[in-house]
């Protein structure tokens, strides 16, 4: 197994990265929350003009035919920069999703809508109590009673449920007769579900990491500058074996989620375990990492000044979204005390995948 | 308030009374104390050092409820390192002109008086030449600011001094006494008084019946954690009646006030942390979310206990203390 | 609730303290481990002579008549001093569980033998998997089928088991059809074997409360001496932390075992869930400390030269006995999650005992 | 050794063949290698800074377990401030003379080689005027001497050395650079080869095992440490696959090695406690004891494990790399 990155796939991250980097800093967050808001529309018009959102669907159906693999490195650097917007929810998750399901008319031409960068689908997952960026959506992917359905935004409404991020845009559907489309049902629905959840909670580890990393680097920037007792606070070995503690976690997480990115497509017992053990093993991490950052910021940890917050929230609220660590941990549990160990199964899959 | 003298407005019972009082003042659900860095911090210190003039203007007031008080001994470059203050209070006639900029002033927002550290002697450095003054929080010269939180509430503000002149009496003891005085004070707020146990027993109730009624939901590890956040706030209940035995009977306080610190503000992390794995999924959800059910004040407990390694004294800064005093650890 | 000894009891522990330090310490372990042996029968010899064996048994029947709060303190400092010969087993627990019993002239008998130093009595308990110092012992104190037996020790055999501590005499017994009088059953034989699993954990943990405190001392010691980069070794905050962190432990241990002391005569479910989380507690502190205690030695820590190693094997062994983790996290939680909870319950005790 | 050139008595294969060999290594149940300090540690050393002489001479003898190397830098006063290391070498003719006390010196016992750090400037101090030098350990002048360790057995000794003569051609590297290259055999050391990924998956699959023995008798909270402890150790072997894909690339290893060391150590220790508290009461018996049972080697490998975060450089001084040199903290 050679697990590095193809040239290719580092560029477009690379790409993604300078963008974030020139239009999702902190003191870009700072000025929505001041004008009250959550997204910045132009930002998103930037990143969907780098027609990312179709990273993941088939070719066939119009999209770039990428895999996970090729957007993880998207992922993490959108949880590097804490970014408000809907990136990886919807390239990573519903418009594959959708693109799975798309040999319905009604779901071939919100597709075709979606690929075009003129509108968003959302997914609403039985694993999530609440549904993210609804506001912003077209179509809504919802399982009702073992079958999938496609629904119009129009036809639904929202209930705005604040997150503690507040970047956040999360609703709960009310009870509706809204217009839907049949998209799937019985097993054809479950493994799309399951393919939307292994995906969903990869890429959700793939953004802690990246907010862990982030949190850890502006710790470090703070305890180089902050003087106590003489000395910068990151001289003291205090600051510096907390915020190396943190840093050995995120790097024995990053192996982990990308090789659940290379194995994603597998969709069986070894893969799902393993995106689950990336998931508990990020969310670890974030956490770690961001109550080093507070601890390391002193009483600034705790204040709104330093952006060490934002991360912090972020990272709680990723851990427990597409599957808390409960939830993971049963996962795991499945494959390591109900399938063979050893070395020689570091990267086993299933014979027949299921 | 319970252990202080009749004669300035308390009970005059002692720290097992005090104890007990606790128990019901948690039980009943009561909330945090806005009075509470006065009643038990500055009273003791005000108690311990004060004249007999400035304990009969300040203790009954304070016991009453009647001013509220504030502490404004951190600056900006002046955090876990106190000896670097650099507020100076400029003698000036039967007066003092205080000048400088406190920050992390717990409810100075609210207060109408603060005890501060300023420095009287310019020339001096580090730990001496400091003296502890107090003053009203509406004089001419003081501005208060709010310093926004991590869980959006206000608490903590910082004070410019522009010039604030303040009559000579206000110092509390000698001048050039500050340091001595501080660290004692920061004894009692470290230790005993600051964290009674029946606020985190009364906190571990409630996370057991949040833990029922999600106990089909929870993985088993779950309720270890839980067990576990049981088991620590009865330690501490018991650790605290344990040295106020020992204070009853003549005893002091010493290094055993960083052990505390320490042993609670850890404590009180786990026990949210183990609330927020019961929620699960819904723990992001604010309180005023439609769909939060029964997330309560967690997750602003949960922010709210990340503060507690930091203030009061910083536990890296405790656990030198503890190696130090109690060890016979060399200083670094 | 006043949780201070009494000047006879402070005094009592003194006079142990000090017969231990003047000849228990490490290098006199180390002489005896030289010699081949595990126990200095003089030293035996001299703590049989402070007439201890009988603390426990009540007056009526020959004994001090003390209770578990007057001796919790000569336990923590039989830990303290990692004491090989079984003061704590045999007056702690064997010995009050015969005067129980002693209604048996058979037991009389061998009562007022123990009372008198001339004999020991041990109690194979069925929590322990062994039964230790049954090659000193001159009568065996045994539940078989619901009854408490006390059997000869010549009528039995005993398979020695070696432990990693050195000296720790355990043995398991053949089974035989040894000469054996029954000293009771049903319910009296259930709840004398409760309390005698009470006292044996009780004691446990104050040994292990003991064995905590020595080990941060010794590294306290070592780390003021060793210099490393020019200054000691613990000077250095890894160092001072880490230590720190265990007597953090250590503190918080004791106030719950000298409450689980006051508490065992109550023999209901708090007192016992007490008793259990002392144990655990006092556990945790012991391996925090000692190992602890192996990192502030560095190499040295893995060394038979350094003693530290004799007090990590006797946390290990007083970790599991009369009752592992498991046992005694099962009933705490009996109590955590089935007694009413709140700060009006820190001294509960159950209205009726049971 | 399976990634040494074949003219040295390798394979010439690389570090995925590698990692593929030890994986098969391990699973036939294959002991704890008597050569690797030699193969793993010094061999790549002696490749990067040997003579060709050097390297034909001792290569080969060293990767068909002729020879076995031992390792003889620290020292009572040098630890982990190896830069404290006395021992000398004394230049005399086309020789050295070897004086000195090394401890801590693994596998000295057993093997036929050292090689061992000296200072050959007498007037210098700390990094400066170190070289490293090989000496034969049956050579006149020395004498070894076993450290009896903690779980009984002997794998360190001490080496004492009197005037030990030797040529000036097994100095490697030139004078006064032994500093710089032990850092790097250093680096070989905590890095990727000292603990093969392998070896814990072993464990963690035995560790299974015995939880499924023990099953019913087990809390709830020792499945998640055991869950957690095979977790930890195929997260171990994904990150070594990874960290040798990059080196495959050309890559090289720098505090990574520091961080590979603290996430081995630590786990191995967990493993093992999750190992000790499935056989609760039983965990203290020795394996022959006859009521043993499958208590197994646990119990010596939990001792063992404990060594963990102190030999190759403690745990304290790896953290103190990794905030330096990856996350750019002011040295202290």
């Amino acid at each position: 197994m050679d697990f590095r990155f193809t040239d290719e796939q580092t560029m477009t991250a690379e790409a993604v990265r300078a963008l974030l980097a020139d239009r999702c800093q902190p003191q870009d967050l700072r000025r929505l929350m001041q004008a009250g808001e959550s997204r910045d529309d132009s930002r998103w018009a930037a990143i969907v003009e780098m027609g990312l959102l179709g990273a993941l669907a088939p070719e066939s159906v119009g999209g770039l035919g990428l895999s996970e693999p090729d957007f993880v490195q998207i992922a993490e650097a959108c949880g590097y920069a804490a970014l408000p917007e809907p990136l990886v929810e919807a390239a990573g998750v519903a418009t594959p999703l959708l693109a799975s399901l798309a040999e319905r008319p009604e779901a071939a031409a919100l597709l075709e809508k979606v690929l075009a960068g003129e509108a968003v689908v959302v997914a609403a997952h039985p694993i999530n109590p609440v549904i993210a960026d609804a506001d912003l959506a077209a179509g809504v992917l919802s399982a009702r009673g073992g079958e999938l359905h496609l629904f119009t935004a129009e036809s639904l409404s929202f209930v705005r449920q604040p997150s503690v991020d507040p970047f956040r845009r999360l609703f709960t559907m009310e009870e509706t007769t809204g217009e839907s489309v049949k998209l799937a049902e019985g097993a054809v629905a479950a493994r799309a579900l399951l393919d939307a959840l292994d995906r969903g909670a990869l890429f959700a580890a793939a953004q802690l990491l990246g907010v862990a990393q982030r949190a850890v680097a502006m710790a470090a920037d703070y305890a180089r500058e902050r003087k106590q007792f003489g000395k910068p606070i990151g001289s003291y070995q205090a600051i510096k074996h907390l915020l190396a503690a943190a840093q050995v976690k995120i790097e024995f997480t990053r192996p982990v989620v990308y090789a659940a990115a290379a194995e994603c497509a597998n969709g069986d017992a070894f893969s799902r375990a393993r995106i689950s053990h990336a998931k508990l093993a990020a969310a670890d991490a974030a956490d770690a990492a961001c109550r080093a950052a507070v601890q390391a910021h002193g009483a600034m940890g705790y204040s709104w000044e330093v952006d060490v917050h934002l991360f912090l929230k972020r990272a709680l609220a990723l851990s427990g979204w597409w599957g808390d660590a409960a939830f993971h941990r049963a996962r795991a549990a499945t494959r390591v005390f109900g399938r063979p160990l050893g070395p020689e199964t570091t990267f086993a899959a299933d014979a027949k995948n299921g | 308030m319970v252990t202080w003298p009749e004669r300035y407005g308390g009970r005059g019972l002692d720290l097992i009374r005090w104890l007990i009082f606790e128990e019901e003042y948690w039980r009943a659900g009561a909330p945090l104390r806005v009075n509470q860095n006065g009643v038990f911090l500055f009273g003791p210190t005000l108690m311990e050092y004060g004249s007999d003039e400035q304990k009969a203007r300040f203790l009954p007031r304070m016991a009453a409820g009647d001013d509220i008080w504030a502490q404004a001994w951190s600056e900006p470059q002046a955090g876990s390192d106190l000896a670097a203050v650099r507020a100076t209070a400029r003698r000036d006639g039967d007066g003092y002109i205080l000048s400088g900029h406190k920050i992390w002033s717990s409810r100075a927002v609210f207060a109408d008086w603060a005890f501060g550290l300023f420095r009287t002697d310019p020339a001096s450095e580090r730990h001496k030449g400091l003296s502890l003054i107090v003053f009203p929080l509406d004089a001419p010269g003081v501005r208060v600011q709010a310093i926004p939180q991590i869980d959006g509430e206000t608490g903590f503000a910082e004070i410019f001094l522009d010039g604030v002149r303040v009559p000579a009496d206000l110092r509390i003891g000698g001048e050039g006494d500050g340091w001595s005085i501080c660290m004692a004070t920061a004894g009692f707020e470290r230790g005993l008084m600051l964290r009674s146990p029946a606020r985190f027993q009364m906190a571990a109730k409630r996370l057991v019946e949040l833990f029922r009624a999600h106990e089909a939901s929870c993985p088993p590890e779950t309720k270890a954690a839980v067990l576990q956040a049981v088991m620590d706030t009865d330690a501490y209940a018991l650790s605290i009646y344990w040295t106020a035995s020992r204070m009853r009977a003549g005893g002091g306080i010493g290094a055993e006030a960083s052990v505390n610190k320490i042993f609670w503000s850890e404590m009180d992390i786990a026990l949210h942390r183990a609330a927020l794995s019961i929620l699960g999924a819904r723990a992001e959800l604010l309180r005023e979310a439609p769909a939060a059910g029964d997330v309560g004040r967690w997750l602003d407990g949960y922010f709210f206990s990340l503060a507690g390694p930091i203030y009061a004294g910083s536990n890296e800064i405790q656990k030198n203390i503890i190696a130090e005093r109690m060890l016979g650890l060399p200083r670094g």
